[in-house]
């Protein structure tokens, strides 16, 4: 199998030239193009939580880049979803509350149907307020919400892939505030000491939570001498709202699986982005925008593959 | 029968911060926690006044129970404040070794309880809570059903030496009880006599007691309705002398029909004087999204769901 | 009257470990994990015999239930061994949210629960986790008697597929029922007839029923002794069938009388027949440090208190 | 109050000859006599266990010496226990399985009867398996048992002690194998984030649990690298079953106190120290030892204070 190879190369070049080649759901595409998909998303997040009058989202907006880059370029999954996840990537959702940004995402990826964004935390939706398995939907592998138990199951999961003799890799993102949560250091401790080389765990970086920056909430200083110390390999990316740094950042992280040891992504966002008065600030964490202010973000953000 | 006044929507949480406002104010010994929901649980007011005796823990609810724990030892009187999942499923182990065995006096105060939570979904609509908090010994556990006995009961488990559960949630509900009432804990509030059927309900589903009281009085039955705001102690002489003169009883609680205030009554019943008993609450499912009304008609919990059970249950007799 | 045999006194814990053991080597797919007590739930054979597939995840309950949930992904049947305190409160919240509503396939398994771990105290003599787990929506609940259950209902819960808590214990006891039985999740059996009493007995007081029903006879009173393997589902049509002949009911259980096998019991009869019931439980203590039958005989969960109860609720008829 | 000049002082020489001066339950000893009351300790410890043929010696006699210090020299404590423990230092033990260790030491400076020793896991009995204050033990402030919870307890009474200004300082004592617990690291952020440096928390750095040695369960790394990267002043002492190691350690760390940052103590020590056949192994973690062998470990720690 291609894909196998290509775990097993770890030259990022050519690693990104089979990417491109053989991504099973969607074909590679430019920047511009990604670009286009990036501000539709960002619009299906606004029109949900919109919707519904509740939902999240600011974290939703300030990981529109690596949604969009993992699933549309990096993810090697299988052209029909499956709970085993044998023989492709897998991807988990530890900050459960930014379902906007994945369910977005997910249907645009061919997971299920785009209407279904329509039913967002509504009742009777597979598309819950937090994202579960419980009701069916394609692309979810565990539900999340209540936050710090995704790194666990990630590493179960990319355990049962080396007992599998399956090469492909498992991804999660996580909240920074989330990181607050002890069982992610029990689990961080353990795939370390465990030496497991087949996860790439990223953490949204925006330095945010509910009752304010993370800085006014608990300070969490330094998180990569944090995971250092803890036997991780720690990669920084300031710009993670940015296609190309997302992208190399992932290929980069990519290059450093198969080594013995864990990876992680600190990936610096912007809470919000994308939309002018969302940004930099935790106040449209789980607030959603009223009829004028969906319309000034939804101007910030045309259309460009269609509305749901 | 008697009527009572709803006197504007308002959720129980800010009975809840009401509460601990007034004692903010009253009683420099009680100091509050937060798991980085402050706003959510209404703790605001406080911590603005008080910000010396308020402690950010960030979203780390376990380490916020060892806390406050702790913050007995030199005599405060702590409140930790999250949603009902973080304050106990999330945190048993801890509640029962650092608090309930080791007898501190913490108030863990819990928001967003039940399916009333809303578009959340079921990882937050935690409907054990009941249960679990009443199956460790000494623990206090309350379900307060408007804002006015939220207040009274915040400031009332103060005075309490002993851990306490107070349990209440997000949506804006009928405010009905008296304002400024004192709040006696385990003494269980009659607030309609009847003498065909027993409704005995907790939370938010009082007021739906009310509700449905009145509906089956228009059928000509007459139900007897109790605020059974303390499930534990459980008032077992108030629901045992109202059976006696009824002989059926319908329970309802926000919360699964397994472990909770419904399981509880049964066995006072089967100790003591063996009654048909019909269940009001959730069937052993998980929550979802939706409004609280779309909820709470979609799994029967309601004034509709007492009605029914309480016909069904006096068929039983 | 029916007599059983005690072919040798022995551990249900044990009784785990000979089942994980022939499950290792008849299906490739189990996995076990276990947090710093390998040997206190005799896993060493299984660790042995298959190190690829035994996970030490050191002294980290919850990481340890996040992981056997991702392990089922991808095929795995993880099976986790830690006391029962630290395989459900310690951990409600992981097991709620990655397990049992994530529907994932992992059965925790539980050793040293209740008072009979004995020495170590309260803090490990959890008698709330029946409770706790029966409350989970999804997750069935068993607690097995003896050596010979245990090991089949840890070779049985393989095959089903859906969370499962199974709880055992620390201390030797009475090893009965039949080797090489077959289990059958969530059927009652039906270990002696009788019209007088019935006894619904789990865990390690399915013996002390025996031993009671033997007392009993003695007395002339005619004792019908169920052994409840199963908490969840719970075999109501095996209780109710039994207490429309008898009466009466006695149930008996190593947990906390709030929340347990004897509620939901409680529960079965409020809900389609109203009758007497006693019961042997913990009565809302803590346990403390002791041996085994020193316990059992302090907090009333032997074949003593057993035919009091019998008694007692025979007179209520 | 003398007591609170020392903890206002801040050094070391002057700190320790005042408390040979003040420590109110027992005077100063010197070292020779000290070693006397360890070896007394260790007996206990040794005839506890053997008697009801369980509990846990080898992390006991571990931190004999830690102990002894610290209840001999260090903390400052009233004259008669009560819970609130405002105006005195206070210990918190979170690794309670060792509590033979703690029992000897407690009654042996006076909170309770030295035979009581006697009753140690008994039923009806004060002195539980897991040290709690449920049965009304003179010392003990929390129960402890299920692991990773103490240090949680430990900050927040010497945040109750800020409140009531009082300067006395807080110790805590943590099993390394215990660190694997998540909650932990949660209270180790959360203390640096607030600054709370009226603690001393000690690790037991002893390299085993119960299934090996730390290294073969679960490695944990370089710990010192954790706690300095989670913000904590760290003091490493490699000889934690020295008297005067211990004595000099426990002092630097109460200089460090009151300096914005908690401190924290990796104290090296010798799982089952002072019984050679228990030492350097995991398999005294949790086992009591029989007639013979406790004949052999009496014999290596001659009777000096008294048995009870
Ligand atoms: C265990 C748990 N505690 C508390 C919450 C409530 N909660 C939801 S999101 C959130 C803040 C998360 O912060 P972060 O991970 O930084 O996400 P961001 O706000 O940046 O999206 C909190 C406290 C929760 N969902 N789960
Ligand atoms: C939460 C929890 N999990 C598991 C246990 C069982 N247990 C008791 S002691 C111990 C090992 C502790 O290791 P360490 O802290 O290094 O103490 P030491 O063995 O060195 O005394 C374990 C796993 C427990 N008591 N609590
Ligand atoms: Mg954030
Ligand atoms: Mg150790």
């Amino acid at each position: 199998m291609i894909s196998s190879l290509i775990t097993a190369h770890k030259n990022v070049f050519v690693a990104q030239l089979l990417v491109y080649f053989c991504t099973k759901r969607y074909k590679m595409t430019t920047s511009s193009n990604l670009q286009e998909f990036v501000t539709q998303v960002r619009r299906d997040i606004l029109r949900q939580v919109h919707k519904v009058n509740s939902g999240h989202p600011g974290g939703s907006l300030g990981c529109t880049e690596f949604f969009s880059v993992l699933f549309k370029e990096v993810l090697r999954a299988k052209d029909h979803f499956d709970m085993d996840g044998k023989d492709e990537d897998l991807f988990f959702l530890s900050n459960g509350h930014i379902s906007p940004v994945y369910y977005s995402v997910l249907s645009r990826c061919g997971y299920f149907p785009v209407e279904e964004l329509k039913t967002f935390r509504h009742i009777n939706s597979r598309l819950q307020g937090h994202p579960t398995t419980h009701e069916g939907l394609p692309g979810v592998r565990t539900a999340s919400g209540s936050l710090g138990q995704g790194l666990s199951v990630a590493l179960g999961s990319a355990l049962s892939k080396k007992l599998n003799g399956d090469k492909h890799l498992v991804y999660s993102l996580h909240g920074d505030g989330e990181l607050q949560e002890g069982q992610n250091w029990e689990a961080i401790m353990f795939a370390a000491a465990n030496k497991i080389d087949n996860i790439i765990a990223t953490v949204d970086y925006n330095g945010q939570q509910i009752d304010g920056s993370t800085d006014d909430v608990l300070p969490m200083g330094d998180l990569k001498a944090k995971f250092e110390a803890f036997g991780w390999d720690v990669i920084e990316e300031e710009n993670g709202n940015d296609i190309d740094a997302v992208r190399n950042v992932l290929a980069e992280a990519k290059s450093k699986t198969g080594q013995s040891k864990p990876v992680v992504i600190l990936l610096k966002t912007i809470m919000g982005n994308g939309v002018d008065f969302m940004m930099h600030t935790h106040a449209w964490h789980g607030k959603a925008p009223n009829d004028e202010q969906l319309e000034i973000g939804l101007k910030q953000n045309p259309e460009t593959l269609g509305d749901y | 029968m008697k009527t009572y006044t709803n006197t504007g929507n308002i959720d129980t949480r800010s009975g809840f911060g009401a509460g601990l406002e007034i004692l903010g104010d009253s009683n420099p010994n009680v100091v509050a926690l937060c798991a980085d929901l402050t706003g959510s649980l209404k703790m605001n007011a406080f911590k603005d006044k008080h910000p010396d005796r308020f402690f950010q823990v960030g979203i780390a609810e376990a380490n916020m129970m060892g806390i406050a724990a702790g913050l007995t030892i030199g005599g405060k009187i702590p409140f930790t404040g999250t949603f009902a999942n973080f304050s106990t499923g999330r945190v048993y182990d801890q509640i029962r070794q650092s608090i309930a065995y080791s007898g501190k006096n913490v108030k863990i105060c819990a928001s967003h309880a039940g399916l009333t939570l809303g578009e959340d979904g079921a990882t937050h609509q935690i409907l054990e809570d009941l249960g679990l908090m009443k199956m460790l010994p000494g623990m206090t556990v309350i379900n307060t059903c408007d804002f006015n006995q939220t207040k009274a009961a915040t400031i009332a488990i103060a005075d309490h030496d002993g851990p306490v559960y107070l349990r209440f949630g997000r949506p804006k509900v009928a405010n009905f009880t008296p304002k400024d009432q004192s709040f006696e804990i385990g003494k269980a509030v009659k607030l309609q006599e009847g003498t065909d059927v027993t409704i005995v309900a907790t939370g938010h589903l009082v007021w739906e007691a009310l509700e449905a009281a009145k509906t089956l009085h228009e059928q000509g039955i007459a139900a007897e309705v109790i605020n059974i705001h303390t499930i534990k102690p459980l008032d077992d002489k108030a629901i045992l002398s109202s059976v006696k003169q009824t002989g059926c009883i319908v329970t309802a609680e926000e919360h699964n029909y397994l472990g909770g205030l419904g399981e509880s009554v049964s066995r006072v019943l089967a100790q003591h004087h063996p009654t048909p008993q019909e269940f009001v609450a959730t069937q052993d499912t998980f929550g979802e999204s939706g409004t609280p009304a779309q909820l709470m008609e979609k799994y029967g919990l309601n004034a509709k769901a007492i009605v029914e059970k309480s016909k069904k249950v006096l068929k039983r007799k």
